[in-house]
């Protein structure tokens, strides 16, 4: 059941109000300097208004109203930068669960997030950063009835606070599977791995026999399991764009507003076409970056099949398009913006790594390109 | 036979305009054109004009009374189909079906309307004068005057860069009526018969070859008052008040014309070649990811315009948008033109007989990137555009 | 003996001066739409006034001035937009021989060409326009004591007019040579192949059992030939680059002459900041380029193992800067700009044109890679 | 002991420095540095500056009579061979010896410069008080008084974008001494000891990390008038003297860092590392492309620096060219840097211990990528730059 447009404006009013009040860039920057790295009262509080349920069906506890709500809430605290285990949580692992063939653990692991009481986060990524399956560094095999974890995965979020983590991993054969583990299980080490951006916090995770019930796997390892983490980095991807796109938006208000603030050679700079083209082309790159992540997202609450190529076409276009514009805001903002006291590196260290936090635009773009490419040769099959 | 009434069913539409197209299109026009004569051009348009007509698929965005009617998502899905399907491009009618008619409809009175819609609908050909050789990125301080001589305006001065004034049969002509006034206002706008004594028409060939452009002259032109669209000096209002949902439609169907057909030309275009280090093109890194980067824009400018199609349906302000999208739908045809000569290298710098219908997707690439330079140009320049989304979008001041 | 700068200034300003009395667009215009398609009297003074061999030196007749000078002609045609064959005559076929191994050959040769009775041309790509000797599709093989060529070359330079065409030919085994014949040898066919920069002439020749005398090779067939040719290569690759940095200047000076004078808004256009901000971008790439480009022609002179990495270096940054830079031009220029009879497309599609004629960048780029990691690798080994 | 005399064979000279550069830069200098203490920064600093004064190194560019004396040929070798040899940057005596020694040289008089000039020598810090809060790209707004009192001037105000104002002995000082001439005039060039009363220094830490900026507060400054540089109210001309050859010489060796520490630094980032397809980076055409992309513009860049040389040894004005320099070298620095963190993906996002003192050539290429954004913005935007080349090149109208 999706949110009509004024719902979702209804929404986007209430994020940002509540982001706006607590979430301002002082308190962002006050709450990444000490553990944990987050405002855990504002999480709970986004808890409590459902956020990090939002898109989860009703029959799990959630409002059911789609990936396009979740957009939403993503776009504001983007906006706002709020460091919190939204996405690892929120967005990875509930989709995780969702997109899972294993009703009696997606039940059981969900209605904990939902409610609250658990944080989740995805293993899915090797130590060098890279999700194709057959690169993962954590290896899983079959011991008795039971499944044994071994090895390492790189730039888990939030993993320090996580109750469950669910691993991608690849046996020596190349088989992939996806399992859920608690995080507290003998045999896991999280290490912090700090990003350039604060608001992030990331972390490695070594499993040394971890052992895990085959219960716990969240569909038959193999294609489908293949199938499973491809469609985690697909909403990944779609999540960190919309991030991308509402820190950029922010960018471009306070660009657009130091612009007609700051005087030089007795004019506001705004004024100045060099200043006026740079905000405008932040502005185009805000208003093509929210047009591409609400499609992609609209598409999410729809047919699986395409997620990957969505996926691909937003890496493509707005992680670029984001970062290009958050640089120009801060070259707008002169040595000013050059600080650290002023937020705009801030913005643009956040959309640099929600720019390749699932995977470089160019390495999707070779994605899509095989996609594409395909479909044009099919087309002229059937042609001919 | 019209094709599908409008008000039915959107799967069954497409299905019936998809069918329609590819039963109607010639499969060669495209080698039957290159190299044509204006006069054949025309002819092919024409005729081309006439086959939509006959299937009710010329004017899909006009009021049902006029022979429209159709929905907004109807109308996208009839330019979906018509990109996808390879039509020719409709130039000859474009002025008349997506400029003129959607200012009638707005700004004219019931007898206008009922004397100039139904020519357009059977072909009649519209060219819009509204640049001159002084007046162009700031098109206000235009200076054709047209003087109040008893029932009728006596028009006397020059107009550019007006497609189609060749064949025209009338025009939407920005004049001067109060050279008083500030700039902005004391401009009317006038309907003239191109047919009338006193117009010169002389064409103007373009960098990438076509001559579809013109100068017009027009000496002592008389055009009778009740061919003035609104009021007297308010002309340049009624111009801006064009409706931006026949534009955004019409961007539609040259994005999917770029997204299906323009993508699918580069890949084919790719597939038949080495590059110079023998590798298959189709098989290079870079090559590749040019063509889905352009793909992913094509995509984008998708969902840009289906957002503003939106928010026109919503009644919210698109003006931002407009400007937007005309710099993105340029800066995306330009990167994918220059991205192939890029990798043709050489070769793709031998000429080609033009292929004009055909806009941008001739398949000589090399023609296609310098027409694309027309984009960044004609009907407002990107710079003039970024001023509009820093100014009116921004707030940015003057 | 290489020109002072007063020598070199003076020798600009003679070849402008020329180019601007014989040789004003609208002459280009006529002289393009008749046969022979350049202006033989005008060609006839340049081989007088000594410029098509400046660099030659003089024990084969001519001014021994040097690459640098003849850059410096180069560039001053290139503003001019001249059709002529001085790219093909007096730089390739001149560059090949003054390369060549074959000392009688060579004097031979040069000595008409440097006379102004012979003209020259180089057939050296294949029909698909490629350099890659490996893919030349102009065969050669030995038949008793002669040399016979089939097959066919492309984009040959001003072939219809050329008396002596030196070929560039790979034997079936994939072996290169490198051998001048008379282009009314039997079995030549030369058929135009128009360009899209109609100030040049391109021609496809081809080959059916042409017997060459063994004498009339360049150098040995094999490695050397291959070298051979990469010279050449690399020569044509900065003349072409000399030539776009001369069309780019000009279009520079009536760009800004331009925005000087076209008033909008009551103000000269080149008073807002983005038309003055495209008119300072050309400049960068006008004045990189000429810099680039001089000391390319200066590298000429010197150490020929550096040819091939310079020639990279400036396809590399040169075509696309000075392509970009023209159309540029045409923008500020407004419709006016956009139409045939404005001069701005002309030198838009002779930059396009000098940017491809000898290799993308992209070729080129890779070409550079090669010997840029090596470079590195060798470093770190003898550091190691 | 010195490394070479000025005026000898400059084959030879390369090779003393060449030879001193291998001997005398410690290997492990980068580790030791990673993740220093403001304090250990300019420690080290200081102890790089000596080893280079004691070669005669530290000011190849001043006049003979104050321990200089080299050509410019002699000067781009010692620069090459500086960056060949991946010297530690001198960013500390920056200011004194490449803006405040030439500034001196050119417009102070002698018992000044006797003054002055041995102190930068033997290693005193001097800073450059430009711009502020409210002049930056306008600089020639600048507000900070100085009042003429006897023998002395009082200067109260602030200034912004100090460098190393915290360790700095001296300021070069732009101070406004005739609220009303029209703002070029009026303003004055003070040396001021950066020990007296009534300075306040407050450091800025900079987007990337560093806090070698600052504010700095002038509240009732006592400046001896025997420390004005060049006439009362001509400080505008007299600091837009520096000459351009040492600007140029400066980036030259910048360029050299670039062209052949940059590029090896990524070849070897490269070399070291696979792509998210498993293929080995290097082996990859798009990063190839891009390196010899990169590459290619730090040659050119080189080839503008020694044509701009070429043309102020023969006393051709260079203006255009310097604001030429500095976008270029702003722009392909960003390149390369944009380039390396796009391949090395997520991994490149982790954060690593600043390496201060290496400017941009750290190997933490995220943290070099942001600190590339300094070079767009400091000692005149691009934008300001860009405007200079259209107005004082080309002539463009205001």
């Amino acid at each position: 059941m999706s949110l009509t447009v004024e719902e979702r404006d209804e929404l986007r009013s209430t994020a940002r109000s509540l982001c706006d009040r607590k979430s301002p860039s002082e308190r962002v920057r006050a709450v990444v300097a000490d553990p944990p790295g987050f405002d855990r009262a504002l999480w709970d509080e986004m808890v409590g208004l459902g956020w990090s349920s939002i898109h989860v069906p009703a029959a799990h506890g959630g409002s059911d109203a789609g990936y396009a709500a979740l957009a939403v809430v993503l776009h504001e605290l983007g906006r706002a930068m709020v460091p919190s285990p939204f996405l690892a949580s929120a967005v990875l692992a509930t989709s995780a669960l969702m997109c899972s063939d294993n009703n009696a653990l997606a039940s059981e692991l969900l209605g904990a997030l939902v409610a609250g009481g658990s944080i989740g986060s995805v293993a899915f990524a090797s130590t060098d950063g890279t999700y194709e399956v057959s690169r993962l560094t954590t290896g899983w095999e079959r011991v008795d009835a039971t499944v044994r974890l071994n090895g390492s995965s790189g730039f888990v979020l939030d993993a320090d606070v996580a109750d469950v983590l669910i691993v991608g991993a690849c046996s020596d054969d190349g088989t992939p599977a996806v399992v859920a583990i608690d995080s507290a299980s003998a045999g896991v080490r999280i290490e912090p791995a700090a990003s350039v951006d604060e608001t992030r916090r990331l972390f490695s995770v070594a499993f040394t026999d971890v052992v895990v019930a085959e219960e716990r796997m969240l569909c038959e390892p193999g294609a489908r399991a293949e199938e499973l983490l491809d469609q985690i980095l697909a909403v990944g991807v779609i999540a960190a764009a919309c991030d991308a796109t509402g820190a950029t938006e922010r960018m471009l208000d306070r660009t657009a507003d130091y612009a007609k603030d700051r005087m030089q050679f007795g004019k506001p700079i705004g004024s100045f076409q060099a200043v006026k083209h740079h905000c405008a082309n932040i502005a185009i790159a805000v208003e093509a970056s929210r047009a591409a992540v609400n499609a992609a997202a609209v598409a999410l609450d729809g047919e699986p099949n395409a997620w990957a190529r969505n996926a691909s076409v937003t890496s493509s276009y707005v992680g670029p398009a984001c970062t290009e514009a958050c640089g120009f805001g801060l070259r707008v903002h002169g040595g000013i913006g050059f600080t650290w006291e002023h937020d705009s590196h801030l913005y643009l260290k956040r959309v640099m790594l929600d720019e390749v936090m699932f995977g470089t635009p160019s390495w999707h773009r070779r994605r899509l390109a095989r996609t594409v490419i395909e479909s044009v040769q099919e087309e002229e099959l059937q042609r001919s | 036979m019209v094709v599908h009434e409008p008000g039915g069913n959107l799967d069954e539409l497409r299905r019936s305009v998809r069918e329609w197209c590819a039963t109607h299109i010639p499969k060669d026009w495209q080698d039957q054109q290159r190299g044509a004569t204006n006069d054949e051009l025309v002819a092919f348009l024409r005729w081309w004009g006439a086959e939509l007509r006959a299937t009710g698929l010329l004017v899909p965005h006009w009021p049902k009374e006029w022979g429209g009617g159709f929905s907004i998502p109807e109308q996208v899905v009839i330019a979906e189909e018509l990109a996808r399907g390879g039509a020719p491009r409709n130039g000859l009618y474009h002025v008349g079906v997506f400029n003129a008619a959607p200012t009638l409809v707005h700004s004219a009175t019931p007898e206008q309307q009922q004397r100039f819609l139904p020519g357009i609908l059977n072909g009649e050909v519209w060219c819009q004068g509204f640049s001159e050789p002084n007046a162009g990125s700031d098109l206000a301080s235009l200076q054709t005057r047209a003087v109040l001589d008893g029932d009728n305006y006596v028009v006397t001065g020059q107009k550019v860069w007006t497609s189609w004034a060749q064949v025209a049969d009338w025009c939407m002509l920005l004049v001067r009526t109060d050279p008083e006034a500030s700039k902005h206002k004391g401009i009317t706008l006038l309907v003239v018969d191109m047919h009338s004594p006193g117009i010169e028409v002389r064409p103007i060939k373009q960098a990438y070859g076509a001559s579809d452009f013109n100068e017009v002259f027009f000496d002592e032109v008389v055009v009778p008052v009740d061919q003035r669209i609104g009021r007297e000096n308010d002309g340049w209002a009624v111009a801006q008040g064009t409706l931006a949902a026949e534009r955004a439609i019409f961007i539609l169907e040259m994005t999917e014309r770029l997204r299906l057909n323009g993508i699918e030309a580069a890949v084919r275009e790719a597939a038949g070649w080495r590059l110079e280090s023998g590798e298959p093109a189709l098989e290079d890194a870079g090559v590749r990811e040019a063509i889905a980067e352009s793909y992913a824009e094509a995509e984008v400018l998708r969902h840009i315009l289906n957002a503003m199609i939106e928010n026109v349906i919503r009644g919210v302000d698109v003006g931002g948008t407009s400007a937007i999208i005309k710099i993105f739908y340029a800066e995306v045809i330009q990167k994918l033109m220059r991205a192939v000569t890029g990798w043709q290298g050489v070769r793709g710098q031998l000429d080609e007989p033009l292929l004009e219908c055909a806009g941008w997707e001739t398949g000589f690439w090399m023609n296609d990137y310098i027409h694309s330079f027309g984009h960044a140009i004609g009907g407002g320049t990107s710079e003039i555009m970024r001023n509009v989304i820093g100014e009116r979008m921004l707030g940015l001041p003057r």
